[in-house]
């Protein structure tokens, strides 16, 4: 790891030849909640930002979606805003969408979940921090003008809010790839130039957070004059300019002398360059308004762990967890049409083809992406001018994260690390979304207790570092409760040699069919349960850490020696599933005899 | 030959299209950028794909008055060898150097895949070394390709043989099926009637690398640089 | 009787247009530089079968509010005329 | 003086609007069955300076015919008020 998880805007590991992969995953829910194809476009361009912003280019990205049931109409629409929304800012921005994952379930029905991951490539030492110093260094504000957006999101006083009249504030963000493409190129370029003391794209609390974030890291103070901002709105307060949130826009501390070269750079690219300010000592961050000092704030204290407050929460076991326990798989009947069983899982949401979805996605731009003619479990990425490629892969099945916190959330590492290790990688290191109900509720709080104590398990057993991530709360379902607590966990792998890369695929008629890993007669929170008998209560699936780390090490020992023509992990579905789908990706057939 | 690839605001198959012109097929490439009035006297010049201007208002509509336009026009009305693929095709029909246009697929529905398509004519420099009849796997990524003109301009197209590819399936049968974008008569890439313009909404670059498991793009490259198996 | 709706269902004021802001572009590119703000949405035409004007005009308001635009980010306004 | 220009440009006629088509089956279900055709384009509106009104006139055809619309497949028609 080349960067401590936190400190910069996404994780940093280096993948050897003098390259280091940037990645991470956040979270747009609510957002999309409100407007689904705004809500989901704006976090697409936020994620994609927090990579270029450290020098990365980004190369693929991936989604991870919940939506309550596919039944009512009103998830259909967000199903669709959602989906068009990724493809319209992810395709026009130029980045290939290359995997992700789906699930339908009736506690996401009034909160879907909206997971944006992006990785970038950079090479190593050439990465710009979220830093600021250098007394008198001129600091600007790049990319779009800054309007009224996200006002209403900030925890004021309704009665600072009603000076606007209500048509003033723009009830959503509207993201805008074109203006992004812009950005990417822009910045890329000008961090070429050496000109650039530290960059950070504006995320949440836009100017305010940036120059904090930036001065705290780098121990020295700003002076912005927020009335040299572009403006896209009439006659903005200060306040507002302060806390806008509008989308593709950075900050640039740059080194005091080079500043027409970086105004060159933004000019060719027709985006806003504007000097707001300048670095001084000390760390206080003085903002004017038409030379009047209108906030006067030490940076140190806005920063997380720089003072912000630590919270200490109680946490209770919920009376669910019990209850899953009392499951019994001898009183489950054994269904006489058992093909009738089959397609119906086949054709069910959770399992069913995705196509209608990642067609919308471009997912062959930039030409790297080498699972487009070989399906594999995670998505394979060519480093052109390397023999070298990336796999990346998101996943977490939260049924299984709700009937057992600790082992679901290992479960979610594991199959992470299932899916690197079947595509001929060797598992790197991971980001997370940390998707969960209310903080104030024990129960929920129990469940992201157990959830961080699961994945730190799973991930030094497979040593895959958590390079930083995202965390959002509140996330509630129509009963009241909490939506299943969703850990999303995004995966990053290395194939040394682009040789060992390997297919889900059947490949040859009279090939042999491994199942590696022992069956156990357990069918605890499977699709086939949960949807076929509708038993919603029973515990997390069997699950040995152990056991899964020594299957991976034989699949991936089999593969480096060249003895393996497809690999495919069995999840969702089971076994069955699994089987057609090498089966259906090459129009090739199974036979397989049990021994029982 | 050398080949001079324009850069918009907002295409973002431009490297791909170095990548493969320069690495796979040879040639000497540099990158046009939209602002300039220099074609830097290239013998050749490709339009790649992707979202000039964000593809706002119509594909291609805002790119066609960018200033290199000019002489990119100058250039195919004296007789140089243009070539548009996607974005580059939407250009090149809303700036009138090809006939037609390229409206929203009828799905409203971005559609990226792998599709077929079939040449139609051996009479073009993009598809010269291309057997008539031979069925290509190339990928299609695009929100606005369903190509249209009216019943007179499809008549001469057909008469003076300026379709290259049509849509098929793949067995080479050009069906209602194997039209993922309403294009009439599964039309996917046509030349003006001087042979010198050429437009084609697949994507040839993206099955050129054999690193990615399908090259029957290449053959088209291929053609355009007279070159045989690259 | 025979009505035909003319509607325009515009983004809200306050709201970035991004599509406005590369049309201006465009259109600075074209000469017209005099132009200050542009702002694309829909035009809807709709021909409606009803007894009489104030029918359509409720038909075409219901349209309006549950379908046709997103309150959330839209507003819209229509006129009536007898085919 | 300010000018505001009212520009709808429409698919032609003779064009298949399946955009069009996929909103009237919207609308029927929402039991708006009366409703003979549905037809969607753009409505542009665009701030001009100009110093009167022919001049305002003169662009924004120029802006409609080079740019906002393409006549192989759309027509335009605009009004021009002053603000």
């Amino acid at each position: 790891m080349l960067a401590e998880a936190g400190q910069e805007n996404a994780g940093l590991v280096d993948i050897g030849d003098g390259l280091a992969c940037a990645f991470k995953i956040e979270s747009h829910n609510h957002p999309s909640a409100i407007e689904p194809y705004q809500g989901a476009a704006t976090g697409v361009g936020g994620i994609n930002r927090d990579i270029f912003t450290m020098g990365a280019r980004p190369v693929a990205q991936l989604n991870s979606l919940r939506f309550g049931n596919l039944s009512s109409d009103k998830n259909k629409a967000l199903l669709r805003g959602v989906v068009k929304g990724i493809g319209d800012y992810g395709n026009a921005f130029g980045v290939p969408t290359v995997g992700g994952e789906v699930f339908f379930d009736d506690c996401y029905n009034v909160n879907p979940l909206v997971n944006a991951m992006s990785a970038g490539i950079v090479e190593t030492g050439k990465t710009v921090s979220a830093i600021s110093y250098g007394l008198g260094n001129p600091v600007f504000i790049v990319g779009s003008s800054t309007g009224k957006d996200g006002i209403h999101g900030a925890t004021f006083a309704s009665g600072d809010l009603h000076e606007d009249s209500a048509d003033d504030l723009p009830s959503v963000q509207v993201g805008d790839p074109f203006t992004e493409k812009l950005l990417l190129e822009a910045s890329l370029e000008v961090i070429k130039t050496g000109a650039i003391v530290g960059m950070q794209d504006m995320g949440a609390a836009g100017i305010i957070c940036s120059t904090s974030e930036m001065s705290a890291k780098g121990k020295h103070g700003m002076i912005i004059h927020l009335d040299r901002v572009p403006t896209r709105q009439q006659n903005m307060q200060a306040w507002e300019i302060l806390l806008s949130e509008s989308q593709e826009r950075m900050l640039l501390v740059v080194k005091k002398g080079k500043e027409a070269e970086v105004k060159k750079v933004f000019e060719k690219w027709d985006l806003n360059c504007v000097h707001i300010g300048d670095v001084t000592t000390g760390n206080q961050l003085k903002f004017y308004m038409d030379r009047e000092l209108v906030a006067d704030v030490p940076a140190e204290s806005l920063v997380l762990g720089g003072g912000a407050p630590v919270y200490n929460r109680e946490y209770s076991v919920p009376a669910y967890y019990k209850e899953n326990k009392r499951f019994s798989i001898d009183n489950v009947s054994e269904p006489e049409d058992l093909k009738e069983v089959a397609r119906f899982l086949l054709s069910h949401p959770n399992i069913a083809s995705k196509r209608w979805i990642y067609n919308q996605y471009d997912s062959m731009v930039g030409t790297v992406n080498m699972s487009t003619n070989k399906p594999s479990d995670a998505a394979v990425i060519n480093i052109k001018g390397t023999d070298k490629a990336i796999a990346l892969t998101v996943d977490c099945n939260s049924r299984y994260v709700h009937a057992d916190p600790e082992q679901g959330c290992a479960i979610a590492v594991a199959e992470a690390s299932r899916n690197i290790v079947c595509s001929g990688a060797e598992p790197s290191a991971i980001t997370n979304c940390l998707n969960f109900g209310n903080p104030y509720n024990k129960e929920v709080y129990w469940q992201f207790v157990q959830s961080i104590k699961g994945m730190g398990k799973a991930c030094r057993k497979f040593q895959t570092p958590v390079t930083g991530g995202n965390v959002s709360f509140y996330n509630q379902s129509s009963f009241e409760g909490p939506v299943f607590p969703t850990p999303t966990i995004g995966m990053l792998g290395v194939l040394k040699s682009k040789s060992s890369f390997t297919g889900l695929a059947f490949r040859k008629a009279g090939d042999h069919i491994f199942l590696i890993g022992e069956s156990v007669n357990d069918i605890s929170s499977s699709e086939y349960l949960y949807s076929w008998h509708k038993i919603k209560k029973s515990p997390a699936p069997h699950f040995d850490l152990d056991v899964e780390f020594k299957n991976q090490q034989v699949v991936k020992d089999a593969i480096k020696k060249g003895l393996v023509c497809s690999a495919h992990d069995v999840s969702d579905g089971g076994l069955f599933v699994t089987l057609a789908e090498s089966a259906m990706a090459s129009d090739l057939g199974f036979s397989i005899e049990t021994d029982f | 030959m050398k080949t001079g690839i324009v850069v918009f605001p907002g295409s973002n198959c431009d490297e791909d299209m170095v990548y493969v012109v320069q690495h796979i097929m040879k040639q000497p490439t540099v990158k046009l950028w939209h602002k300039d009035h220099s074609l830097q006297n290239c013998d050749l010049i490709i339009l790649p794909g992707g979202f000039s201007y964000g593809d706002y208002l119509r594909s291609g509509a805002i790119a066609r008055f960018s200033p290199i336009m000019n002489e990119v026009m100058e250039f195919a009305l004296r007789g140089g060898i243009v070539f548009g693929i996607c974005n580059g095709f939407q250009i090149l029909c809303e700036s009138g150097l090809l006939p037609g246009a390229l409206m929203h697929n009828p799905s409203h529905q971005f559609i990226c895949k792998n599709v077929f398509i079939k040449s139609v004519t051996e009479n073009s420099e993009i598809t010269r070394h291309i057997r008539e009849g031979q069925v290509l796997k190339i990928p299609v990524a695009h929100g606005e390709g369903n190509y249209y003109a009216d019943a007179s301009t499809i008549e001469k197209l057909n008469v003076n043989d300026q379709v290259l590819f049509r849509y098929c399936d793949e067995s080479g049968n050009v069906t209602a099926e194997s039209n993922m974008n309403g294009s009439i008569q599964n039309i996917a890439g046509i030349c003006n009637e001087n042979r010198n313009v050429f437009g084609m909404m697949p994507h040839p670059e993206r099955a050129s690398d054999s690193q990615l498991g399908n090259t029957d793009g290449r053959i088209i490259f291929e053609s355009l640089y007279n070159l045989v198996n690259a | 009787m025979k009505f035909t709706a003319e509607i325009d269902v515009m983004p809200l004021k306050a709201l970035l247009d991004p599509q406005g802001k590369a049309v201006k572009h465009g259109l600075k590119n074209i000469g017209l530089s005099t132009i200050e703000n542009v702002r694309i949405g829909k035009h809807i035409t709709i021909e409606i079968e009803a007894s009489n004007r104030e029918e359509a005009q409720v038909k075409i308001e219901e349209a309006c509010k549950k379908l046709l635009s997103n309150p959330v980010m839209e507003s819209y306004h229509f006129s009536i005329s007898e085919n």
